[in-house]
């Protein structure tokens, strides 16, 4: 089974990566949900996998997960969240201000010309 | 016994459930599938809460019917996607199979 | 009579509430019925605003007597449309049907248009923006002018009954 | 247990919700609560440096949960240090951003601000790993939305492109932390130190792999090579009282490595000792290098001074990379010297720009300044300052890491590194400071502003430090000697932690 | 008997989830993989359930309802989408 | 302390100059002569005990930990170099005073001045190296500041810019150099760098170490290839150019030769590099400046070639040479000094530099010419005048010194050649400007200058001839002492007198002489042979190559580095990570993998997985049709909730369910206003790359992930639920982690939330972007806004929605749930409402400043943790009862049920406010006529 996820964790990060070396804004804001869906699960098997341990206290139960890496797991959805709401809206606002959604907000040809112009060299 | 129709149950909803993917895989064009899920998963569904409302009822000796309440809400919200989705197909003029009645649907 | 209408906007919905949320508690304790009842009267408050029209129930028999058409229909209709998906697919001869509507409240059509999605191989597509047509596809249908009648009289006509 | 610890963290906070509270109260109401509470937070965080001298680690145990369960806040003089800077930097930031009215140039402005210290401030003092990437998530969401105030094309993009490259970083913060908490089992900084002491050697690759990991997340808020990129153009856009707060951003990437790396990887640490101080000299090698070339080709002035920072941060790789207390001290003195200059320099940037009008910060002849011999002077003195000349503070940080660098292996690389881009640098500054004050145009007709007289207050109080850092240079490096020594002594900060009681009652 | 037919069940809902992923994967059109999707969180909800069954366990319960209460939002978004662009007027 | 003070009364008196010059502009010079005058009057008392023969020390503690102390020294060179400052100092405020037009900023001037005064007697009064280097480098400021004075000259600037390059680059070797020396010293003051002259002389890095400080010192003086700097550094004013280049500043490079004399000197090493160098300049210099038509022009390569006979001196390395080293400082600061006056009062006076166009001044200035004459002749070493006695010394310790070498003639024929060169330039210094026929075309007419422009020149012009006569009676005393400071007590035996007989290196002179007007004469062939070939070298060539080289290294390898693109920042950040992975595992040669067991692997996991592979395999696929590319992500989802749920986190997959539907929305929003289809925009290279980094990134996270999951967990997590139910009241020990335990990390998350709402608020404020008016196959937008069905229904929905909502936020402490699920039902119920509604119709039901319930969110969730720090407890630290009332029954209270309806206010708020404002967008947007993509 640690092989599955392990797996499954390697592929959602391969995509993640390869959608946020995209040009575009929203392939990069896909690429790094990816990255995020894989983190979480990389997260939160971290406090090992286990199958019917709920970490919910019960006289019953026979044995509880490690809960704490699903606490940290919870907390960085909702950052995750966060960032990708604002970095979909700043997608939009580059697209304003950028006229295009290119990540560099132009197409290649021209990108050497604005660089100059931008001061970096 | 109650063992047994806990069991067809199961196999039940499960059986329906499967059916409606299968519609939805199989059937030729856009609206015929809408009808798989929207309907066969109802009762698929519905049977396993069932089994479950039961079981767990009886496991722990008193009534567990919230179960319903996920069918309440399927009941609303599932026509309500199909509504949508028929109507986005329909928007986008998707084709349908050519023995279809009314194909030309007159405009709703 | 107002402070009651103001203290409880839509009666039923309480109910319906309270209902609910011993449902979802699995529980008939004191403590859960008193917060039940206390949440049975805030919630419909909130969200009053959503709700200014009163939803009246005129016949709660006919109501009953066609929730239970519906609930038998669904059960009949998936044994129905399971044999038509398992079934030769050739077989299958789908329609549109323009089903004129004689309701005209948005909660009746759209609880119509519900239990026709919910029902024999029917699923509701669209409403005419006048209101006055409900299009409908269904799976397989050999004679369209007589499933439209089915249709109108098993479901339409109590539910006019009810909500009016 | 003292609460010192969480004021200045807790502050900010609570100003931000007032602030948000406030929000109707019109833009007056916001200045005055968030210079009150920047005021009142500047005095409590200098007020900390001096209760931090005593040596103590003062451990605040949120919720009453002892370490390592709990969070904990550990205040100690690293971190009084940090917070102090940070603090004095807001300040500036904030006074500036009023004089110039950058606050009104869009929504949320001090709400941001202040949650962008809770943020700050929370990263200095955590003692736990988690609440460190929490905290880091807080101070990054509260800098995208300052760098991006005001909006403009190259500010969305710098932003754009800053934003992405930090969100992937956190994305990697979390597989490094998993990582350690999966072989470690302890999300404590002072825990974790002890259980890599104790660790078996069969596990020792997966440490130092999540150790060199979270290496480079913190290598991408440093801005270290080769994670730097984000940094020239995000820091040349930005409004300049934010460029300027953003000065103290690279350094909380390197704060964190020293307290992280340094503890976990620190003396006690067995065979995984030392493990990222052969890292963290290349690549301050590097990036000091790129950093001079970039200042050299920039042809604006902020770009120029956004490289400067870069060079700031080479040389700071190369002197905690070191990893002995005396170089620790010396890097903590360039520390305080670079970010206060880094911040002043892009507060007189902005003043320049103001004065130079339509030709901007290109770096070109253009129209001579109003109050030009006084920008001038300043943009003289900064320049020294920067380029790590005398008699300014930067000659001396630099000297301490030199000096430092003696003892060390690679000595003659370090010294080829930091005294050739020094020479590039001046010869960087040169070039543009010669061009905007000298190489001025008499007939061209000035479209440019004076300062705002309230701004300059901002500019003269940072570049004071300059020339108070030397005059002061004897308690000062005795009190940094001391920190280096306090920050090096792992095995004091994790029994210190370790051994806080719970509050048993209320007093 | 329920924990002897309970993997049966378990399996036939498993093909149920994978002949609508290959429907969302087959489109062609968009309304097909919505409602591909669509299906799939249905089949989540039985898959709950029975998983619950065959725990014991009633936790697993609120995901079920979840799905049921939320997931034909995110249906409907789509659906609005391809109909209006904007799905927020 | 009053040696400190002599070097920091310059710097106040700078800031006196420049404040004064606003009061009145001759306010200034006065301040200026003052504090030079009081400077001097500092030094004498100190100047008399030297003289008794101490060395002076005064330390002060600056930063221990570095060596640096605040350290003074006054010995015999020390002196001689500070009254050399101050003196001619002095004069040249006097000068300059004249010298200076009206439209010159008299009162920057003299701050320069001033300041440049301070740092070079800083440099030759340290008795600390460190403080040395530190004035050494303030030497270079000031004179950057001093040559640029006329800053509206190209050559000023370039040449300031020039200048600084050198002298300060060589500033940092000599930093390395004496950090170096420091460290093998074990002390950075002079007393006992000195007294260790044998331990560093037979230390390992003392090649690097002399390396270094001659890289320093030939900067500072001019040296061979280094010499360049210095005639362009004549584009200062006069003044300047006859007090730094000439006097003063050159000569701290021979200054510190001198100073460390004891310390480096006598190993063969010192006289190859010292020697060569000063030999190769002397020639050079000497050799350029006869064929100078620029009179400072002249005056600087003839100071370059004094520099070189100087180094040499100090290159021979016998003690006598010191001396004569030492002597020719004094010598050539005085002649050198002078002339440069006299240039500068030629140029004020004519209005020229051109020795073309200069002939037969003689008779406008004779005064002037006669001053001239008497330096030049100084300079040219003609006898009984100061530059005969040390070019004498100097031919002596050649032959002395060449005669043990194997071809014994060489350096005596060489320096001859030296000196016959100098001769020449000096004649023609004179002859063609003060005789040589008529003035051609001179801007200005030629005369006298002010009477107290010439005061200084008188002085300096006395002094030459003193010295020249009465060597014994002027300089005597000063140069024994300044030799007793240079070779610290090992003092050779010398003779000033003016006759030794008559030797070689009276021949050398009588030879020089002789050939030097032979030369003169016959100048003609020689210049125009000089024109065709030697001339068009320029020793600036290989500086602007260098500096050409240098910025186009760093233009290049900044544009291949900072292009600008976040693909190529994300692929360096993406290498790095695995690289460290990688290095991290490979250098500690500890296995991969560890032993502990795995589960094993059932068909619906296989299923879910393979789903999961498939589903993320189609996201990158159609990544280009984006909304497919969405549907796909949804399924993703999905199938990580069911993971949460497989293993164990139930809470987690309620949260993954109810973010992945938000999440949706908020896509959905954004993407109408984006392409809906990506252009294909990557060659096939960048997918390669990318292609490879991404795979490498996946076995990476692969490997990572096994090499956990196979080791065993030994973890902190036994006390959560041990004390979840009994300290922190609740048995969803992920909740009461979230509220309790790690309740601050919660506190930081919702503030995250919180700002992601209000920079969204920024972002959007003010945005306006263009809506389509059809989508991307050009289908019109359906005209039926709202769906009445969709609508109906849905509101009926609201309220049952809520209260699933309020009974997912009460169990969360003990069941499943909680704040933030509960928030983003409740957020999804209302989002739901504008779904089907639209924004108008719902905003005016729902009377809500999100603002607000964020703000009550924070404050309540902060606020419970202050509650119990007024009981003092910590932050957070929380409480429960358990209440039993009537009726009700037995129920708990909790504290951290406040902090969690704190986290659900600010949930709903921020998602809400986030959609909402997003879906706002259109309404800022104009209907765009045409589809975006055709
Ligand atoms: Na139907
Ligand atoms: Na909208």
């Amino acid at each position: 089974m640690e092989l599955v996820i392990a797996l499954a964790i390697g592929v959602l990060t391969a995509g993640g990566v390869f959608l946020s070396l995209r040009g575009h804004t929203f392939p990069v804001v896909l690429g790094l949900t990816l990255l995020s869906y894989a983190v979480n699960l990389f997260l939160f098997v971290m406090g090992r996998l286990a199958i019917g341990l709920p970490p919910i206290l019960d006289p019953a139960a026979s044995g509880y997960t490690d809960p704490l890496p699903q606490a940290l797991v919870l907390t960085a959805i909702v950052i995750a969240f966060g960032m990708t709401a604002f970095v979909i809206v700043l997608a939009l606002r580059a697209k304003s201000e950028l006229g295009n959604d290119h990540v560099d907000g132009l197409h290649s040809e021209a990108a050497g010309q604005e660089r100059r112009e931008e001061g970096h060299a | 016994m109650i063992e047994f129709i806990l069991a067809a149950l199961v196999l039940l909803g499960a059986f329906f459930t499967l059916v409606g993917s299968l519609g939805l895989f199989r059937l030729p064009d856009f609206y015929m599938r809408l009808h798989g899920p929207t309907k066969a998963t109802t009762l698929g569904v519905g049977a396993i809460l069932v089994v479950s409302a039961l079981y767990f009822s009886l496991r722990t000796e008193s009534p567990s019917l919230h179960e319903v309440l996920v069918t309440l809400f399927l009941f609303i919200t599932a026509p309500v996607s199909a509504h949508l989705m028929a109507k986005a197909a329909l928007h986008l003029k998707l084709r349908t199979i050519d023995r279809t009645q009314n194909s030309d649907h007159p405009t709703a | 009579m107002s402070l009651l209408r103001q203290a409880l906007p839509h009666p039923l919905l309480s109910l319906t509430l309270l209902v609910l949320w011993l449902l979802l508690n699995n529980s008939l304790s004191a403590g859960q019925l008193l917060l039940g009842s206390l949440l049975a009267v805030l919630i419909p408050r909130l969200t009053a605003a959503f709700w200014p029209e009163q939803v009246r129930i005129r016949r709660p028999g006919v109501l009953l007597r066609f929730v239970g058409i519906v609930l038998w229909d669904i059960l009949v209709a998936n044994f129905i449309v399971a044999r038509r998906i398992l079934g030769p697919v050739e077989a299958l001869q789908p329609g549109f049907m323009r089903i004129p509507l004689d309701v005209q409240s948005p909660l009746a059509i759209s609880l119509l248009a519900n239990t026709i999605s919910l029902t024999p191989g029917t699923v509701s597509c669209d409403v005419s923006p006048d209101r006055r047509f409900l299009l409908v596809h269904a799976l397989h249908v050999t004679d369209v002018e007589a499933e439209i009648r089915q249709i109108k009289s098993r479901y339409e006509r109590p539910l006019q009954e009810v909500f009016t | 247990m003292s609460t010192l610890a969480a004021w200045p963290v807790l502050l900010p906070l609570i100003t931000g919700f007032i602030l948000l509270f406030a929000a109707r109260g019109g833009l007056r109401l916001a200045r005055i609560i968030n210079l009150i509470s920047v005021l009142g937070v500047t005095a409590l965080a200098l007020a900390l440096i001096g209760v931090a001298s005593d040596d103590v680690h003062r451990v605040y145990a949120l919720g009453n949960w002892v370490p390592p369960f709990g969070i904990v806040l550990v205040l100690d003089r690293l971190s009084a240090l940090m917070v102090g800077l940070t603090m004095l930097l807001a300040l500036a930031s904030l006074v500036y951003a009023i004089a110039t009215d950058v606050d009104t140039r869009g929504p949320h402005f001090h709400v941001l601000f202040q949650l962008q210290l809770f943020g700050l401030n929370g990263a200095f003092l955590t003692g736990d790993v988690f609440n460190l990437f929490v905290f880091f998530e807080v101070l990054l969401l509260a800098s995208y939305g300052l760098l991006l105030h005001g909006g403009g094309r190259l500010r969305t993009k710098a932003g754009l492109h800053y934003v992405v490259i930090n969100l992937v970083g956190s994305t990697l913060f979390l597989f490094a932390v998993g990582a350690l908490y999966g072989v470690l089992g302890s999300l404590n900084l002072a825990d974790m130190a002890q259980r890599v002491a104790a660790a078996p050697a069969e596990n020792h690759g997966l440490i130092a792999a999540a150790g060199l990991l979270l290496l480079v997340v913190f290598g991408i808020k440093a801005a270290a090579f080769p994670l730097y990129l984000w940094l020239p153009a995000a820091y040349a856009g930005t409004s300049a009282p934010i460029a300027a707060l953003f000065a103290i951003m690279t350094k909380v990437g390197l704060y964190a490595i020293v307290r992280v790396h340094g503890t976990l990887f620190g003396p006690e640490a067995g065979a995984l000792a030392g493990l990222i101080s052969p890292w963290l000299a290349v690549s301050g090698w590097i990036t000091l290098g790129l950093a001079a070339l970039g200042g050299l080709a920039a042809t604006r002035l902020r770009v120029q001074i956004a490289y400067l920072v870069l060079a700031s941060i080479g040389t700071l790789l190369i002197g905690f990379g070191l990893a002995t207390p005396k170089a620790s001290a010396g890097a903590l003195y360039y520390l305080i010297h670079s970010t206060l200059l880094a911040a002043a320099f892009f507060l007189l940037a902005d003043l320049i720009v103001r004065a130079r009008g339509e030709d901007g910060d290109r770096l070109e002849p253009g129209a001579a300044m109003p109050n030009g011999v006084l920008l001038g002077a300043l943009f003289f003195g900064l320049a020294i300052a920067l380029a790590g000349m005398p008699p300014l503070s930067g000659f001396f940080g630099k000297l301490l890491i030199l000096h430092a660098a003696l003892d060390d292996a690679q000595m003659a690389v370090h010294y080829a590194v930091i005294l050739l881009s020094s020479f590039v640098i001046i010869v960087a500054l040169a070039k543009s400071g010669s061009t905007l004050f000298y190489q001025t145009q008499a007939e061209a007709p000035s479209t440019g502003l004076p300062p705002q007289k309230a701004a300059l207050p901002a500019v003269l109080g940072l570049l004071l430090a300059a020339p108070l850092m030397v005059v002061l240079a004897q308690p000062l490096t005795a009190w940094l000697e001391a920190t280096a020594l306090q920050l090096h002594d792992t095995r004091g900060y994790v029994n210190a932690v370790l051994a806080t009681p719970a509050v048993q009652s209320a007093p | 008997m329920l924990a002897a037919v309970l993997p049966y069940a378990i399996a036939m809902v498993s093909l149920a989830l994978a002949l609508s992923l290959l429907r969302l994967l087959l489109g062609p059109d968009a309304p097909d993989r919505i409602l591909a999707l669509d299906t799939l969180y249905i089949n989540a909800i039985a898959l709950l359930i029975l998983f619950g069954l065959m725990q014991g366990s009633a936790l697993y319960f609120e995901a079920a309802l979840l799905i049921a209460v939320m997931g034909f939002v995110g249906t409907v978004a789509l659906s609005k989408y391809l109909l209006r662009g904007d799905i927020m007027e | 302390m009053n040696l400190a003070l002599v070097v920091l009364l310059p710097f106040l008196g700078a800031a006196l100059a420049a404040g004064s010059a606003r009061l009145n502009r001759l306010a200034s010079a006065w301040s200026a002569g003052a504090v030079t005058l009081a400077a001097a009057l500092t030094l004498l008392p100190e100047a008399l005990r030297v003289f008794g023969g101490e060395q002076r020390v005064e330390a002060w503690d600056w930063i221990p930990a570095l060596g640096l102390s605040f350290a003074f020294r006054l010995d015999g060179l020390a002196l001689l170099f500070a009254l050399l400052i101050l003196g001619i100092g002095l004069l040249i405020v006097i000068y300059a005073r004249y010298y200076l037009s009206a439209r010159d900023s008299m009162g920057r001037f003299y701050a320069y001045m001033l300041l440049f005064m301070g740092s070079m007697l800083g440099v030759v009064l340290s008795e600390n190296l460190l403080q040395l280097v530190v004035f050494w480098e303030l030497t270079s400021l000031s004179s950057f500041l001093l040559i640029s004075y006329w800053q509206y000259r190209k050559d000023a600037r370039e040449g300031a810019r020039m200048a600084l390059a050198i002298t300060g680059g060589g500033g940092l070797a000599l930093l390395a150099g004496v950090l170096l020396l420091g460290h093998v010293v074990g002390s950075y003051n002079l007393t006992e760098v000195l007294a260790a002259g044998e331990m560093i002389r037979a230390h390992p890095l003392y090649l690097p170490i002399l390396v270094l400080i001659l890289l320093g010192v030939f900067t500072k003086s001019a040296q061979f290839p280094f010499h360049f700097w210095l005639p362009h550094a004549m584009a200062a004013p006069t003044p300047v150019s006859a007090y730094l280049h000439s006097a003063t500043m050159v000569k701290a490079g021979v200054f510190l030769l001198a100073r460390l004399f004891p310390a480096l000197s006598g190993t063969l090493e010192w006289s190859v590099l010292v020697g060569g160098a000063g030999l190769l300049t002397l020639l050079v210099g000497a050799y350029t400046a006869l064929f100078k038509h620029d009179l400072k022009g002249l005056l600087a390569y003839s100071t370059v070639s004094h520099l070189g006979l100087i180094t040499l001196l100090f290159g021979f390395g016998t003690p006598l040479a010191a001396v004569a080293g030492v002597f020719h400082i004094i010598n050539h600061a005085t002649f050198k000094a002078s002339l440069f006056m006299v240039a500068g009062i030629i140029d004020h006076e004519t209005g020229t530099r051109d020795m073309r166009r200069l002939n037969g001044l003689l008779r406008y200035m004779p005064h002037t010419a006669v001053l001239a004459m008497i330096a030049a002749a100084a300079m040219a070493g003609v006898p009984l005048l100061n530059g005969f006695l040390s070019k004498e010394m100097f031919f002596a310790e050649a032959v002395e010194v060449g005669s043990q070498l194997p071809l014994a003639w060489l350096i005596p024929l060489l320096v001859t050649l030296a000196g016959m060169l100098s001769v020449a330039y000096s004649l023609r210094f004179i002859h063609d400007v003060f005789f040589n026929g008529d003035p051609i075309d001179l801007p200005k007419t030629p005369h006298e200058p002010p009477r107290f422009m010439k005061v200084p020149v008188d002085i300096l012009v006395v002094l030459c001839l003193a010295v020249g006569i009465l060597p014994s009676l002027t300089v005597g005393p000063l140069l024994a002492v300044a030799v007793d400071g240079t070779l610290q007590g090992q003092v050779p035996e010398y003779s000033l007198a003016l006759w030794h007989g008559f030797n070689l290196p009276l021949m050398m002179s009588m030879a020089a002489l002789a050939l030097g007007v032979l030369v003169y004469v016959f100048r003609q062939p020689l210049f125009a042979w000089h024109e065709r070939t030697v001339g068009r070298l320029d020793a600036r060539v290989p500086y602007h190559a260098l500096m050409g080289t240098l910025g186009r290294l760093a233009a290049g390898v900044t544009q291949r580095m900072d292009r600008g693109s976040l693909q190529g920042a994300v692929a360096w950040l993406v290498l790095a990570a695995l690289g460290v992975t990688v290095a991290g595992f490979a250098l500690h040669h500890a296995p991969l993998l560890g032993m502990a067991e795995m589960l094993p692997v059932d068909a619906v996991s296989l299923t879910a997985a393979l789903a999961l592979v498939l589903a993320t395999l189609a996201t990158v696929r159609w990544h280009r049709q984006r909304l497919t590319a969405l549907i796909t992500m949804g399924v993703i989802g999905l199938i990580v909730s069911l993971a949460f749920v497989k293993f164990s986190a139930p809470d987690l997959a309620l949260t993954q369910l109810s973010v992945e539907v938000v999440t949706i929305v908020l896509l959905l929003l954004a993407l109408f206003f984006l392409p809906q289809q990506t252009s294909s925009e990557s060659c096939r290279l960048r997918i390669g790359r990318d292609g490879l980094l991404a795979l490498g990134a996946g076995l990476g996270a692969t490997l990572l992930t096994l090499a956990v999951l196979t080791r065993p967990l030994d973890t902190i997590a036994g006390y959560y639920l041990d004390q979840a139910l009994p300290g922190g009241g609740g048995t969803n020990v992920v909740n009461v982690i979230l509220v309790d335990f790690r309740g601050f990390d919660t506190l930081g998350e919702i503030t995250v939330l919180a700002l992601a709402g209000l920079g969204i608020v920024a972002l959007l404020h003010g945005l306006r972007l263009p809506m389509p008016a059809a989508d991307a196959e050009g289908r019109r937008w359906n005209a039926d806004g709202h769906s009445l069905i969709m609508a109906t229904l849905t509101r009926l929905l609201l309220p049952l929605t809520l209260l699933v909502a309020v009974f997912i936020l009460l169990r969360g402490h003990n069941l499943p749930g909680g704040g933030f699920i509960a928030g983003l039902i409740t957020a999804v119920a209302l989002i739901v409402q504008y779904l089907a509604n639209g924004i108008d119709w719902t905003e005016q039901r729902l009377r809500l400043d999100m603002h607000r319930v964020i703000a009550a969110g924070l404050a309540l969730a902060t606020g419970t943790g202050l509650v119990a720090m007024g009981l003092g407890f910590p932050f957070l630290t929380s409480t429960f009862t358990h209440l039993h009332w009537p009726v009700v029954g037995e129920f708990e209270l909790a504290s951290a049920m406040a902090f969690d309806f704190g986290v659900f206010l600010v949930v709903v708020g921020a998602t809400v406010l986030i959609l909402v404002q997003l879906g706002r967008l259109s309404r800022a947007a104009e209907r765009a006529s045409l589809p975006e993509n055709p």
